[in-house]
């Protein structure tokens, strides 16, 4: 179990009750030790995401246009869906905006 | 001071006195600027702080790209423009050249009244040395990127959008991605400041930011927000600054074997590329 | 939209549509500040883009105090005046007044072509709602805090120099501290931007950031930096928030037993009080 | 002795060979266990401040408009002069501005 902060924003905390910050407390997945980003979004649909899952995720991954920020670290940098999480990181869903 | 070295006649030694001052930037800083050419995508929420704060610090040449007329609705954040332009509706480029030159009659600016497409997006861009988007759509952010790998220019893009914003430089050094790194794969149903509106000063801020990092860019002065993105949230005014990815070897416009290049990028449909998900449902509108 | 309730007539409701789309914001946000007045102490290059995004989005009064004309070396980062009120040395209330109409002519823009004095700043701060301190030195800052503090007036105070500013909301609920309790005493060789310089665009950003802070003051939306405060570095685009001090029961101004009130503050020498130091030495300027 | 970062800010890093950031290793004073922020004043004078101390300290403290943070947070808030300091930790000192 790991004590995650999630936020949401860029529009994505629509889905969310229009609540941007969360803090939640993710288990592992059965026989595992860690916590992954992969473990972490089905934990998210099953629990946090009640409705219009296809505005949050595409297949196993996000949706085109999220970016996702692992301690203030673009996920690319750290392994995407196989990045571990750990007790007390910040993991950010945010929806590039483009409006001007 | 000693400018003569740099080429600033006395007016703008007068006129350009406090920035001349800041040893960071100095007679070199605004030397350079006087010889630079940037070019601004779009004169709206983003471009209007954008383009009056580059007029006002001396940028040689400014360009400036849209093909929108004033309307009533811009006003609220559209700060370079005027009730006067939106009754008459004259076009955006008109009204923030003359409100460039109202505040700085030494520089040129170069009025672009056309769309940004695939078709003109290269030739658009490639006299200038640095290019500002500050555009307000998904179809005309890839075009502009894609034409500034292409080109070989520096990108500082902004966003906004109802209370949040986002900013950063692409494209701008070997290594640093470009906005295509960063976003392969269009999104779908993004929202508009029609749709979705947005606080006026929110793209105010956002597109000063843009003018200060376009000046840093166009000066090699401090660090650009480069591979760098700033998230900003005007509820709380909070402002964070993350890491973002490296080029990404299989970008299609910066990748090691670019399918975007000078000879395709002119007919690429980039209206068919933002569009082809089939999902057509947009983040809702509470 | 159903605007009718809260006064919005259908020009409003046209001008402002972009804003009244967002949730946060909304109609009752738009109702609340086409009925707020608030006043820009300096119209200068924090008041500049104070000014311009306050009128763009309806503020219902909005007062300038200044007793300055307009220079050509302003011209770098007082978007707001234009080379034409520089060469007639127009004052930069009325410069910055018309600027404000032709963008929103709905609005009521007030000038106060004075300087901020002792004796005059209980009576300048007392009609409006907010007071935004874009003023230039120390002796004024000092002045307009305490004028808010005797009047009850939260304060959006900014600050820029060089490549660096500064913002804070000061005095805007039981417990926030005031600038006073934040600086009990003044400094000594504070620099200006006439001797140390200032790159235009910064003080456009910290501005534009004072502009959102007075409008989610006056409208009650969103957390203001209330006992915080936000540092800005232009050169590496870094952008801190910390937290500050409570309220100091033995501040002059808003302590237990403040000694500058209704009745001293008038009287009180606030030049002396800055240059009461011995020490006459300003930081250098390299 | 603690390793600390310290930074200068607001014009004070001309003080400082105009460098706003130094990662600095300093001794507790004799016999104690703790660094604390007012031994830091007096290491910052006798090690990295070489020339016009009154511009920097006033008295056994900061001179007046200098605003002092430990890790984001005003000193005030955690004891000034009495704050210790701990290993990692991030002491700003910042000039306060008033131009505009
Ligand atoms: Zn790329
Ligand atoms: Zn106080």
């Amino acid at each position: 179990m790991v004590e995650i902060n999630l936020e949401f924003s860029g529009g994505l905390e629509l889905l969310f009750g229009d609540v941007k910050q969360h803090k939640v407390q993710v288990p592992a997945k059965d026989g595992a030790i860690q916590v992954l980003i992969s473990d972490l979004l089905v934990w998210i649909r099953g629990n946090l995401l009640k409705e219009r899952p296809e505005m949050f995720l595409k297949g196993d991954s996000v949706r085109p246009g999220i970016l996702v920020l692992i301690n203030d670290c673009d996920w690319e940098l750290c392994g995407r869906l196989a990045s571990p999480v750990e007790d007390g990181d910040t993991v950010v869903f945010i929806s590039t905006l483009h409006g001007g | 001071i000693g400018s003569e070295s740099h080429g600033l006649d006395k007016p703008q030694v007068e006129r350009y006195s406090r920035q001349l001052l800041v040893p960071a930037f100095g007679v070199a800083g605004q030397g350079t600027l006087c010889c630079a050419s940037i070019l601004v995508v779009g004169a709206g929420g983003l471009g209007s702080p954008v383009l009056l704060y580059l007029a006002a610090a001396g940028v040689g040449t400014l360009g400036i790209a849209d093909d929108d007329v004033v309307e009533q609705s811009n006003l609220h954040r559209q700060v370079i423009h005027t009730e006067a332009a939106a009754e008459a509706g004259n076009p955006k480029t008109t009204s923030a050249k003359e409100a460039c030159q109202r505040i700085n009659s030494s520089i040129k600016v170069v009025e672009h009244r056309t769309r940004f497409t695939a078709a003109n997006a290269l030739d658009l861009v490639r006299p200038y040395d640095v290019i500002v988007d500050a555009s307000d759509n998904v179809a005309t952010r890839y075009v502009v990127n894609d034409a500034c790998v292409v080109a070989g220019k520096p990108l500082v893009s902004g966003a906004a959008l109802g209370m949040e914003g986002q900013l950063a430089v692409y494209h701008d050094r070997p290594g640093a991605p470009c906005y295509r790194c960063m976003f392969p794969v269009p999104p779908v149903g993004a929202r508009r400041c029609a749709d979705a509106g947005v606080l006026g000063v929110v793209p105010g801020i956002i597109g000063s930011l843009q003018a200060l990092e376009a000046i840093k860019v166009a000066t090699g002065i401090g660090e650009p927000l480069s591979a760098r993105m700033l998230i900003f949230d005007a509820l709380t005014t909070r402002l964070q600054t993350v890491k973002l990815r490296g080029r990404s070897a299989t970008c299609a416009a910066c990748g090691d074997q670019p399918t975007i290049t000078a000879e395709t990028l002119p007919s690429f449909d980039y209206a068919h590329f933002v569009s082809a998900d089939t999902d057509p449902s947009p983040l809702p509108v509470l």
